[in-house]
């Protein structure tokens, strides 16, 4: 079985209402898989609905063909699906290092160490000089870095990246995602949110264009930039715009 | 006005909960009239517990200041009572107001010292805890509030103008109705209609956003204790008169202070209705378990841990507490338009230009 | 309550107890009603008064004082025309107050402060005698303390007082200087302390400031969580005054002796009441009588004074119906509870009542006859030593 | 009679840092505010009064019992009462403990009617001399035992990969979720621990220290003042805190008259609070 | 007009801003690019009243800003956003809104009215009844704008507010800078997202390791090497 990971008629509740609604989505191993959808689509609801963090259902979720459906959320992490979140949830009064080191000790346990403290520092040398700094006083663009830092330090073996440029320098935006696609490379499964479409399907294998929870689109990135479903599922503001346009 | 219809679409719970205030005014207004007289002075002691709650919640519930000092308010407020009415004949009405000016002024001074520190929620309650300690000790020693046996009422006026009525509670009772009404209309109005009241969420969820939009928020923090703690000294001169006696042991116990703040959070501290549904139903769930046979001292016991399980219970049905959980099963019962707003709704003056 | 319908001419003469069954003061309010309810189980197996049967209404009032009144109220509008209570000083305050706005009479059998009665008032008994008082607790005290080292040709020459800054503490003070001072002014007192009962958890430093002064006479005041822990630690500072003296509170609780140990030995203290007392005539109920039926109605405990004095309440009221000319309202009940005489005890026409003095009440509504007690705790035991007449056995004076 | 003030307060200070450790875990890890500590303390205390141990081992066994069962008792309020409540805004797991406070306050006044109890003491000699002060044995041992303990669980917390999972949950829940902590897990470990604590505390106070139901609500409160005073930045916070209010108990009962020593004492700690809201102790980052 | 002279601002012993000098005048749109950690939002906070300066002062038209607290910052006309939103998920958006209106007019139907128009204007009117909480996070720092708009502000401290949002989004918010900017508010924008600081920016203020590196329009500052460098990167050359 060469899919990472697979899900099947996902859906997602916030509160009462249903958010994502009947979503199938398969990441396979080593690509790079892109989540596109605009505002309030439910991309970050998908994302902590499949880590088991809101109440959801599926007819399938298989991590590397293992039926995980019912696992708890450090379980699914511990399996190795590891999620970096849009809000970042960094350990706030602890030390940058601590905060790696936190991470990767967790992960240490059976697997060899592919990125080690050093590794990450060197690939965000930006952290290396704040060390000693409380997470909670980095800027905002330092607490991105550190979050992509923490989740590479728990060796995952599939990486989910909500939005990790948010409010990144042009050029640790480059950084980073020639970052991504060395870690592609190297075979680690990625399931990347980016609002960056270019730059995103550029490196991603295949898209999916979520809105209001569905989705709309689902197509190698080639046709995807070529394809309406962007104009009309990404760039659209409102639905009532869209169903407008139709 | 458009915006305020907007705002303010009656949704069936509205609509229901409207019928229940009513009602319920309406059977506070006839309550001494149908039940035994001597629930009366139960009447009485329920309003008092709403008007504690309900007090305390201005500044617990809006502002999300955890005070244990109220209970140095309430105790306040029949201290200068008994002081000045009982002890030297000044007019009650007025020994009502001082105490209320006095506590309002520690209320003050407390929380703009505190939030002068930046001193959080949890060290805050108990900073305040603290003070109430140190009040009642002093309240203890101190030979003008009559050391360690309190001070008692030998006046003999009775009438309104003396707020003392001996033999029949009723019209304390209805004093304490009236009070209980104002204050709260009167808190209403505070918090929705004026910009002190409207800053108050602001301050409780987020007080760096609030200062970003002009809320003084050391003073306004202060201001809202003071206001609450001032009218916390008005339940605390109603006790003093009714029961005639005051001391650090009846009026300024920590217990006291802790009561309001279950009080009010149990009723849905996020909500004005709460405090007071809570004060009425513990005073009536005091009055129903007495009803069991206190015969056997042990009974007695038994009936306090059924309530400390049926508050636990409470709240482990809705964490909220009592009003929030009602309000949440009207709207499952009677889905509101509000509930379809969840989906972005159509509206012709909505659309921005999707293109420049 | 009022109104002499005929059905409750033969039916039960209900009496009212408020009393602390939960909160502060729980362990008091329960022992005193369990007590009252004994009494008056066996004054209707006795035949009751008059025929009729006493019932007990019993309210708990939590230990707040706010609902006292609601409590009182409620009692007389269940035609209730007498009331017995209210466990500690500020729940009695407010039920005397109550009892002379409702003029529905309130027999206080414990102590309580004076200022329940204050200068007078027209429907409250106090059963017991006063901390302050010159015939009560403290200034008995003190003189059986002087006696006793009298007797022994080694008058006391010097004294400390130490206290709980709660309770009755600084009345028990006040009464002690007072004594000593009028009546052997030859006493030193050497130094008085009073101390925090909630902020001491150790009284070792207390007890060192006592000892570096070396009193002949060291006279304590605390309750229970205090006095259980002082004792332990006079023991442990390896010294002891030639006697300890205390009153009420932790010296005389049930559980003093048997927490406390050796520690307790030859503490002399004004005290309500011990089973030891000798019982009179024409005793229905003895005092050792009243403990054993405590103990196998109660799981064993002990009682102690609270409890007696509630046992003797039910007696006294029970005494003033028999007397009465009318017992259908409130007024003719003050009208019988003013004509009460009992001589001594068992000095009750049924024999039931237990304390060692007297009652007859004075225009105030205190007790005339009342009569502090003072026992010294002699192998394990409260031994009545003062006053003389119903001494069991000679003081000890000096302890060890 | 400094000399006297000094070990007495110190002793009872040890003891109270190690009551107020128990809340501190709890406070710190899960944002709990258990105002029905002081009443674990009280499971010790009756529990060993229930059992009446008669010699050394037995109480010790005894005192291990009690821990166990007050980690039971906890791990069961925590997982039916507490746990839903964490992830809510507003108070209410504080009603909910100061409501089981409550309910357990008169399970004692019902199970143990007769107030102020204490057990024989267990250890084999009675007192000794310190610094020519005596002191009783209950005391000393319950002090050594009770700075033992202090001493591992700090090793425990910030030298062990478990106390870096406690730090963890407590700086940001769905961090620690993020990095795969078993969050429940270690919030009901977290409660059972601080309860067993507590307990421990009560079986190393009841020899000297009769017990009365309303106790529980006393200590709760001194917990607290402990923890606030000592900041929650810092283990080491509590403990200092803790010795202070032990001498500050000490030297205030000799030196302040009345019931003003608690006036006094509190008075006091509401100025350490606004001098240092953050507490004695606040960790700083090192800006290398 | 905004002018910060000589500002210096260092916690503990880390140098966050060294000697940094600008001004933003009326009527035009001043942004503050530069890399992660440079000290733009350090700088907003200065000027909105969230931390003192070291040294240095803060004018606007004339009136001394330094060291005022936040509040009284705001009513001297000075608006901000957050770029870290904090607890603000149970707040209103209306009353958020409603909030900062009554810095125009104490009465309280023309503040309902104010806020109205301005959440019409952002399109957020639909969003009028819900929490912070349940609207998507980057509408909230819309919301934020919508507020700093509603306080009818002399200076306004956008701080990211474009972030996260599609390019469409983008769009829309970028029409609403020229809107009110239009109006002859000063605007000092940080910003990540250079479609926005390229369409929207009079002058560019490039920020490094908290000094100033580059000042002058987009097409001046991108073509310094140095801005390239340390900010820039690739996007300089697309
Ligand atoms: N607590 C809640 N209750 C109800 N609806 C909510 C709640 N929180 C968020 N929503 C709604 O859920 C929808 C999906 O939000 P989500 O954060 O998943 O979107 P997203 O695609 O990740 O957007 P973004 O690009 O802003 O991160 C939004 O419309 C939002 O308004
Ligand atoms: N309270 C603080 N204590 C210590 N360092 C701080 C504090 N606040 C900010 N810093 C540091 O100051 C530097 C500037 O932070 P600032 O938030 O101003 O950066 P920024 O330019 O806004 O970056 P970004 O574009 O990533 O938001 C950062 O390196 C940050 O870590
Ligand atoms: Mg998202
Ligand atoms: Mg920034």
């Amino acid at each position: 079985m060469d899919t990472a990971l697979s899900v099947q008629g996902l859906r997602v509740w916030r509160g009462r209402s249903e958010i994502v609604r009947s979503v199938d989505l398969t990441i396979p191993s080593g690509q790079v898989v892109a989540l596109l959808g605009a505002n309030g689509a439910g991309k970050t609801t998908l994302i902590e609905g499949m880590l088991g963090l809101l109440p959801m259902k599926a007819d399938k979720l298989d991590l590397f063909g293992q039926d995980v459906r019912g696992s708890q959320p450090w379980e699914m992490v511990r399996n190795g699906l590891v999620v970096v979140p849009q809000d970042r949830y960094l350990f706030t009064d602890m030390s940058v290092q601590e905060n790696l080191e936190l991470a990767s000790k967790r992960s240490g346990r059976s697997q060899e160490q592919v990125f080690e403290l050093d590794a990450l520092y060197d690939l965000f040398p930006r952290l290396a000089e704040r060390k000693g700094q409380f997470a909670g006083t980095l800027s905002g663009g330092e607490r991105s870095m550190l979050a992509i830092a923490r989740g590479l330090a728990l060796q995952p073996k599939v990486l989910v990246l909500d939005e990790p440029s948010l409010g990144l320098a042009p050029i640790v935006v480059d950084l980073i995602m020639s970052t991504i696609e060395r870690i592609a490379h190297s075979g680690l499964p990625i399931l990347l949110v980016e609002q960056n479409v270019h730059q995103t399907l550029a490196m991603a294998s295949w898209g999916y264009v979520i809105e209001s929870g569905a989705v709309t689109a689902s197509d190698s990135s080639e046709a995807l930039l070529r394809s309406d479903a962007i104009l009309s599922g990404y760039f659209a503001v409102d639905v009532e715009s869209v169903e407008g346009g139709s | 006005m458009t915006t305020l219809k907007a705002l303010r679409n009656t949704t069936p719970r509205q609509t229901i909960n409207t019928l229940i205030v009513v009602a319920s005014m309406i059977g506070a207004i006839v309550f001494p009239w149908v039940v035994d007289p001597a629930l009366v002075g139960v009447g009485f002691i329920a309003l008092i517990y709403a008007m504690r709650n309900f007090t305390w919640n201005i500044a617990g519930g809006l502002v999300g200041l955890l005070s244990l000092a109220h209970v140095a308010g309430f105790g306040i407020g029949a201290f200068t009572v008994a002081i000045l009415t009982w002890g030297h004949g000044v007019n009650v009405w007025l020994a009502i107001l001082v105490g209320m000016l006095l506590s309002g002024l520690v209320g003050i001074v407390v929380s703009s010292i505190m939030s002068r520190f930046g001193v959080n929620a949890f060290f805050f309650a108990l900073g305040t805890a603290a003070l109430s300690l140190a009040v009642s000790g002093i309240a203890a020693s101190w030979s003008l509030t009559g050391e360690v046996d309190g001070l008692q009422n030998h006046t003999s006026g009775e009438g309104l103008l003396h707020l003392q009525w001996f033999l029949d509670p009723k019209p304390l009772y209805y004093v304490a109705l009236i009070l209980l009404v104002v204050i709260v209309c009167f808190t209403m109005w505070l918090t929705s209609r004026t910009r002190f009241g409207r800053s108050l969420p602001f301050i409780r969820e987020d007080p760096d956003m609030a200062a970003s939009m002009g809320i003084d928020v050391v003073r306004n923090q202060a201001l809202t204790m003071g206001l609450s703690m001032a009218l916390t000294a008005i339940p605390g001169s109603l006790i003093a008169q009714y029961t005639s006696f005051v001391s650090y042991e009846s009026v300024l116990t920590l217990e006291i202070g802790i009561l309001m703040m279950v009080g009010a959070i149990i009723g849905g501290s996020s909500t004005l209705a709460g405090p007071i549904v809570a004060g009425i139903g513990i005073a009536a769930l005091e009055e129903g378990l007495r009803a069991f046979d206190v015969t056997s001292s042990s009974v007695s016991s038994i009936t306090q841990i059924i309530y400390a399980a049926i508050v636990i219970l409470i709240l482990r049905l809705g964490a909220d507490g009592i009003v929030p959980m009602w309000n949440a099963l009207l709207d499952r019962l009677f889905p509101s338009r509000e509930h379809h707003e969840v989906e972005p709704e159509l509206e012709s003056n909505d659309k921005e230009p999707a293109h420049a | 309550g009022s109104g002499s319908d005929g059905a409750s001419d033969t039916g039960p003469i209900k009496v009212g107890v408020i009393a602390a069954l939960t909160g502060i003061a729980a362990p008091y309010g329960t022992q005193s009603l369990n007590s009252f309810e004994l009494a008056v189980e066996d004054i209707n197996e006795a035949g009751g008064v008059n025929g009729r049967d006493l019932e007990v209404v019993a309210l708990d009032n939590r230990s707040k004082p706010d609902e006292v009144p609601a409590l009182m109220k409620r009692l007389a509008s269940d035609d209730i025309d007498l009331i017995v209570g209210a466990s500690s000083t500020p729940l009695t305050i407010t039920a005397a107050q109550t009892a002379d706005q409702i003029k529905v009479p309130l027999l206080v059998p414990m102590e309580a402060a004076d200022a329940i009665i204050g200068d007078g008032r027209k429907y409250v008994y106090k059963l017991a005698p006063s901390v302050l008082s010159d015939q009560g607790w403290a200034a008995q005290g003190i003189r059986s303390a002087m006696k006793a080292s009298e007797d022994a040709n080694d008058p006391i020459k010097t004294a400390s007082i130490i206290y709980a800054s709660a309770g009755a503490g600084p009345e028990a003070a006040e009464a002690w200087k007072r004594t000593l001072t009028n009546e052997y002014p030859d006493v030193k007192l050497l130094d008085e302390t009073s101390y925090d009962e909630a902020a001491t958890s150790n009284f070792g430093p207390i007890v060192s400031k006592a000892k570096s002064q070396n009193p002949d006479l060291l006279i304590y005041f605390g309750n229970p969580q205090g006095a259980f822990l002082f004792y332990p630690a006079l023991k442990e500072s390896n010294w002891h005054p030639k006697l300890t003296l205390g009153i009420l509170g932790g010296n005389t609780n049930a559980q003093f002796i048997s927490t406390v140990g050796k520690a307790s030995d030859g503490d002399m203290a004004g005290n309500y009441w011990t089973s030891l007392l000798k019982p009179g005539d024409n005793a229905k109920q003895t005092p050792e009588g009243y403990a054993a039926d405590y103990a196998k109605a109660y799981n064993g405990q002990v009682p102690d004074g609270v409890g007696a004095y509630y046992y003797s309440a039910a007696a006294v009221i029970a005494e003033a119906l028999s007397n009465a000319d009318d017992i259908s309202d409130a007024e003719g009940m003050s009208t019988a509870m003013r004509r009460v005489t009992i001589d001594g005890i068992n000095g009750d026409k049924l024999g039931l009542y237990i304390v060692s003095h007297g009652v007859k009440f004075d225009d105030k509504g205190f007790n005339e006859r009342a009569l502090g007690l003072v026992t010294q705790i002699q192998d394990g035991k409260y031994v009545p030593v003062f006053p003389e007449d119903v001494a069991g056995e000679p003081a000890v004076y000096p302890v060890k | 009679m400094l000399m006297q003030i000094l070990v007495t307060g110190l002793l009872q200070g040890v003891i109270y840092a190690l009551i107020g450790l128990g809340l501190f875990l709890v406070f710190n890890v899960m944002r709990v505010v258990n105002f029905a500590h002081g009443y674990f303390v009280l499971i010790g205390m009756y529990g060993l009064l229930w059992i009446a141990p008669t010699s050394l081992p037995s109480y010790l066994v005894a005192a291990m019992g009690v821990a166990l069962f007050a980690a039971t008792f906890g791990y069961v309020i925590e997982r039916w009462l507490l746990e839903f409540t964490l992830h809510k805004p507003g108070h209410a797991q504080l009603v909910i403990t100061i409501s089981l406070g409550i309910a357990m306050q008169y399970f004692f006044q019902i199970k143990f009617p007769e107030p102020y109890q204490t057990i024989a003491n267990p250890w084999p000699f009675s007192s000794v001399e310190i610094l020519g002060v005596s002191v009783n044995s209950g005391r000393l041992m319950a002090a050594v035992i009770s700075l033992a303990l202090t001493v591992l669980i700090s090793w425990v917390v910030y030298r062990t990969s478990l106390g870096q999972n406690l730090r963890a949950c407590s700086q940001s829940l769905p961090g620690a979720v993020h990095v795969g902590i078993n969050f429940p897990r270690v919030y009901r470990g977290t409660f059972a621990f601080g309860a067993a604590i507590a307990a421990i505390a009560g079986a190393l106070l009841i020899p000297f220290q009769p017990v009365s139901p309303h106790f529980g609500l006393d200590l709760t409160i001194k917990a607290f003042i402990i923890v606030v005073i000592g900041g929650v930045a810092s283990i080491w916070g509590t403990v200092l805190a803790g010795l202070i209010l032990g001498l500050a108990e000490a030297a205030g009962s000799t030196f302040v008259s009345g019931s003003l020593t608690s006036s006094v004492i509190y008075l006091l700690f509401l100025l350490v609070i606004l001098v240092r809201p953050q507490g004695l102790i606040v960790r700083k980052a090192d800006f290398a | 007009m905004l002018e910060v002279a000589e500002v210096a601002k260092s916690f503990g012993g880390l140098r966050v801003l060294t000697d940094v000098s600008f001004t933003a005048p009326a009527g035009e749109v001043t942004a503050l690019i530069g890399p992660n950690g440079a000290g733009k939002s350090t700088l907003v906070n200065l000027i909105s009243g969230y931390l003192q300066p070291n040294a240095g002062r803060i004018q606007l038209d004339g009136e001394e800003l330094t060291s005022r607290p936040a509040a009284k910052v705001f009513k001297m006309g000075v608006s901000r956003t957050f770029q870290v939103t904090g607890n603000t998920a149970e707040l209103n958006v209306f009353e958020c809104v409603a909030m900062a209106a009554y810095r125009q007019s104490k009465d309280f139907s023309t503040v309902n009215r104010i806020a109205e128009e301005q959440l019409r204007a952002f399109g957020l009117w639909r969003y009028r009844t819900r929490r912070l909480g349940d609207i998507p996070t980057a509408m909230v720092r819309v919301v934020d704008f919508a507020r700093g708009m509603a306080s009818n502000p002399k200076l306004l401290l956008l701080d990211e507010v474009m972030a996260g949002l599609t390019p469409a989004e983008v769009d829309v918010v970028i029409d609403q800078v020229r809107a009110c900017r239009d109006t002859g508010v000063a605007i000092v924008m940080i910003e990540h997202v250079l479609q926005a600081v390229t369409a929207l920016a009079d002058s560019v203020v490039v920020l490094n390791n908290g000094q100033i590196i580059a000042t002058g329009s987009m097409q001046d500052v991108s073509r310094s090497e140095e801005v390239r460098a340390a900010y820039l990167g690739r996007a300089a050359t697309t």
